[in-house]
């Protein structure tokens, strides 16, 4: 693993380590929904890129922004949603996050900055950097992380709003979860070219880092960070990761696009918790029962949380044409 | 006859117009090995290869300006917009530089393209999956509007949009990709503008497009049960109007409602009311009624999501009070 | 009472507000020195200066988004997007997204943006610059869409536009920049979904929105001469639509008809004569006529553009058909 | 002057000369028709940027294509247009390239290659990229010249098809006309960072080159030209200019935002055709009455055409709805 952290310390990487665990125990749990038949809809699983999200929401405040993707369960869990209202939400019940309206594509967790997942591959790019303008305006403090995948690099909003977030100096750390995949392509056949220097061709300071490093991660953000609170932003964020299961959970026989042994060989090799428990276990940071003690209130903890939402209850009729508008004072 | 699905169908339809017109070619995201995420295209991609059916990056408004100077200098682009709210992505492209390039050069360019795409709520994916949008490109002079409302009509309607010489916008429901329908081996092309009399009826017009075809005919099987007989036209392109088949039957029944998917209010059902009401007004016993989509985004929730799109026990209900001489809005 | 341009109280608008609010800004393309190309905002950048009149990049779909995230993170942005054909380019930051926010977020979040732009053809821009697009948007659940038709509606709604706790888009038209009306020194508001009645009278009703309203008026005056008394009534918001007050009207007049500068087909007035037919139909003496501009993208010549757009002496002409009881279509 | 290029003779440079003194000439006289209320509408000056469009243009076949934009008439008469037909088109008359119906922002010649100017800045790059892909598709030698202004930059469709130019080897050309400004700003305002590395970042091939410079262009843009028939695009250059009038013929006070003295100066200094001339001059590829003959052939040209343009006839009313659509064989 990388060097330690300028934020380091026992508790820091506890936290770190159960907000991985979290995440993929969200992500199990949600899959199981899926596949015994009562969740509504699809949804795309975060699992394998856990650090992405925790390296870089953990060097972030409450107060601080950021926006996600359709694959975004890992985004609002590390920014410090709670299962239960997560997992009403993607039943559609009432207590969600949303009031169901939204589900697994738009969750949103104002109340710790997380402006909303986003169906629209990109489709926040421009959200992500309003943020930072408002902070700007306003002289706030805040910074905000926009995060998204390689196939979203695509999108012309992108160099639109790196252009704009170059010329004002604004705070926000443009972060590509580069994943080696767009939906059932790879990454290199709608790319040309290099993420960094997109992003280097804007005036941007750019970075690569290894997203399955939670440590990596988070060192380079809180630097990142910083330097924006001082005015020093934007910078952009290549974060090199993989996801473990298919495009979405209905994804399953995808030999065609990509191999097992491909897919294995990340599980093994490279899988974020795995790796950083066993750093934490080599540098006697925890033991192998305080590993297993958290993984288990983890576990019991989703558990609760989907048999809590299973039997929440779906929003009211009278709902349905309801926010449709704000009302005004 | 041999029945297929829909998904079969536009399948069937790309396969035969790219055999017959070397020009044609589909360009769109995840189109050629995965043959798109509704698998629509499977196998086409072995049989033209990938010079003919592109796998795009992710730049909707990039392949959709893309197709539009392919269709100027001699090809015919099929544009696979994988869904339908995509469209607001494309809308410069589309409605300022295709539908206006033949009029603004005087009728010298051409952009004979086909955008596909789809429409239809009720798949549980939330408010920018779930749109049906058909009525914005309705509105923009120089697009052409197919809605096919079975394998069938999908079929014939997109061969004859591969040989339009125009913009054509064609939305597939995306919930009947899987349903079947009766479609001919032999070749067969269905023309622009002609209206389907889909079910033949003396009491009340049904005028339902794309999704609500289905609806409309289970209305008027729960109506037949209740001795109205319901006539069910099915207009098959909104671009270009079928005006007279729908006044025909209207002038016959007396009574019309227009069922479409779309948002109800600026939407499709507003414009085929208003041709009703202005050309068989002194024929009417009744106002005409609309049935569109509820005016809310697409809500996630099951017990949300299912309020918002007309039912056919909901157009029963209103076909029923109108021909009993009902109000079926307050007055 | 002092007259004033609509461009002026344009400016009026946005400076009272921004002297008002602090957290009320606005971006868009030279909008700063320049004060925009038809120099309406001249005279904001010295007052509030750049970091609150902010020059943009030719990005509008970019400097939409902006908007949006800025909008839901506690600021008032005002986007002046330069013409309103360039709508197209920002349809889906406006309709995917601000739209969508506060609804898929269970009312969680909120997008108080303003959307100013324009409408409005002869003047010999051409097909590109020349649209009058505000049906799409009013097609979208989840936009508030006003139509100011003189400076005094431009004021009293734009200010209330910037107030409003969701995304407006609300249209000047550019034809009426210089065009100078009664607008009082006090502040002042006008609520939306409240009509105006311009001008009453008794025969037929003219529902006419922004630039439509004068032509309305000057249709009316020739009617008048006819003994024919016309009554104007002005929404100036679509989105909400004051049903009440048309209805009201038509009620009394048994006639009407519905004048919109946007393209006839799938537009705004079909959906305010569907609404008056579907609520008023049984007081109707005849038809409600529609008059929208041409289902043609705007030419530029001269001798074909000025054909494109409903007139006075078309609208009395028409009018005069409904009165006397003349069919105007075909029936 | 630049190194003498491949295509080297005095009937080309004669030509090119001539095609400058056209485009002056051209927008001499529509400026006064706008001045003496004879035109309707607005139009944009493409004076000053001769070179530009006439280097690039010579370059290539009538068969080749090109994509042009508001301030499009020099490359309308750089690819091949008559004045007569041009004219016709500014005054909304039927014998107008487009019959009137698309003037001075959608002028087109398809019969040369022009696909047309465009209204909406930025909005020819799919267009042009589209053309590339036919040329490719059809085994065509085809190559494509996509022309857009520096402001046009911040559009990010040109990402977008630059990313798909660069992945399927396209031969198009993207041209950036550098001339300072976009509308009332500069460019550095509204440019983050480098143009040409905007382009490199898509693995493309970026040029630099003096827009002022005929043969520089010219020579540049043969290699190009060459180079893509040879499937070696997509290219880019960025080309320095000036543009001599406001942005267009009603920016008259516009020395808030540009100083007389830095028009005087390129006037002076840097005018294409000027400079042209007294190069020809001096190597004796011309005399001074072989100069002058040539302009005031073209001035006669012009005014002849302009003359026949003011006579010629409007379209038909009957024309306003022809052409919505074309018709089905
Ligand atoms: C504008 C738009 N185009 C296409 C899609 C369909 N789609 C959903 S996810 C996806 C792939 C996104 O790839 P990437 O950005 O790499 O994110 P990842 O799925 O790998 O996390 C596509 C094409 C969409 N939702 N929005
Ligand atoms: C999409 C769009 N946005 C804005 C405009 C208004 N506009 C016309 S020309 C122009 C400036 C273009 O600058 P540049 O690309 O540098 O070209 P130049 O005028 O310098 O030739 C602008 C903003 C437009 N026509 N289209
Ligand atoms: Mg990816
Ligand atoms: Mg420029």
């Amino acid at each position: 693993m990388s060097p330690v952290p300028a934020k380091t310390n026992t508790e820091d990487y506890i936290r770190m380590y159960t907000q991985m665990v979290r995440i993929r125990a969200f992500e199990d749990n949600a899959n199981q929904l899926y596949l015994s038949a009562k969740m509504p809809g699809l949804t795309h699983m975060y699992s394998g890129q856990e650090a992405v999200a925790v390296g870089m929401c953990e060097a972030l405040e409450d107060s601080d922004k950021i926006t996600s993707t359709h694959r975004g369960h890992g985004h609002c869990v590390a920014k410090g949603a709670d299962f239960q209202q997560m997992f009403c939400e993607l039943l559609g019940k009432e207590e969600g996050y949303c009031r169901g309206k939204g589900g697994s594509m738009h969750i949103a967790d104002q109340s710790h900055g997380n402006l909303g997942a986003n169906a629209i591959v990109g489709g926040s790019m421009g959200i992500a950097t309003g943020a930072a303008l408002t902070a700007k305006r306003l002289g706030k403090d805040d910074v905000t992380v926009c995060f998204f995948g390689d196939g979203a690099t695509a999108q012309g909003l992108w160099y639109e709003v790196m252009n704009m977030a170059a010329l004002w100096k604004l705070p926000v750390i443009y972060a590509c979860e580069n994943n080696g995949y767009s939906e059932y392509t790879k990454t290199h056949e709608i790319a040309a070219g290099s993420l960094t220097a997109r992003a280097e061709a804007f005036g941007m300071e750019a970075f690569n880092v290894n997203g399955q490093d939670v440590l990596a991660v988070n060192a380079l953000t809180q630097k990142l960070v910083a330097r924006c609170r001082m005015g020093e932003g934007p910078f952009f964020i290549e974060l090199k990761t993989y996801r473990y299961h298919g495009h979405h959970v209905g994804d399953i026989n995808r030999e065609y696009y990509r191999s097992k042994d491909e897919e294995a060989h990340w599980k093994s090799e490279h899988d974020p918790i795995t790796n950083f428990g066993e750093w934490m276990l080599s540098e006697g940071i925890v033991n192998e029962d305080e590993l297993g003690t958290i993984s288990d209130a983890v576990m019991a903890d989703a558990e609760a949380a989907v048999a809590y939402a299973l039997d929440a209850k779906y929003p009211n009729e009278a709902e349905v044409d309801m926010h449709v508008f704000a009302p005004n004072a | 006859m041999r029945e297929i699905t829909l998904s079969k169908a536009v399948n069937e339809a790309i396969a035969e117009e790219m055999r017959r017109d070397e020009t044609v070619f589909l360009l769109g995201e995840d189109v050629a090995e995965a043959g798109t995420p509704f698998k629509i295209l499977s196998g086409l991609v072995e049989e033209f290869g990938t010079e003919r059916i592109i796998d795009t990056p992710i730049a909707e408004p990039g392949f959709m300006g893309i197709a539009v100077g392919a269709a100027m200098t001699g090809t015919r682009p099929i544009v696979d917009l994988m869904f339908g709210d995509f469209l607001f992505l494309v809308m410069d492209q589309l409605c300022n530089q295709a539908a206006k390039t033949h009029y603004m050069s005087g009728g010298k360019l051409n952009v004979p393209l086909v955008l596909r795409t789809n429409l239809g709520a009720t798949r549980r994916s939330a408010a920018q999956h779930s749109q049906s949008l058909h009525a914005l490109v309705a509105h923009i002079p120089g697009l052409k509007v197919a809605l096919p409302s079975s394998a069938y009509e999908a079929k014939g309607l997109l061969k004859s949009a591969i040989r339009d010489n125009n913009p054509v916008v064609i939305f597939e429901d995306k919930l009947m990709y899987q349903d079947k329908a009766e479609v001919p081996e032999e070749e067969y092309l269905i023309p622009f503008g002609v209206a389907n009399i889909k079910r033949p009826g003396t009491d009340i017009t049904l005028v339902a497009t794309s999704s609500m075809v289905q609806v409309a005919e289970k209305a008027a099987g729960i109506l037949n049960s209740d001795g109205i007989s319901a006539e069910i036209i099915d207009p098959r392109t909104i671009v270009p109007l079928d005006e007279e088949t729908i006044l025909n039957s209207v002038r016959k029944t007396s009574r019309a409602m227009v069922i479409d998917e779309g948002h109800q209010s600026y939407g499709v059902t507003a414009e085929i009311a208003s041709r009703i009401n202005e050309r068989a007004f002194y024929h009417l016993d009744a106002p005409v009624i609309r049935m569109g989509a509820m005016d809310v985004p697409v809500p996630f929730s099951p017990a949300l999501e299912d309020l918002t799109v007309p039912t056919p026990e909901g157009v029963a209900h209103n076909a029923r009070k109108l021909v009993r001489g009902e109000l079926v809005h307050a007055a």
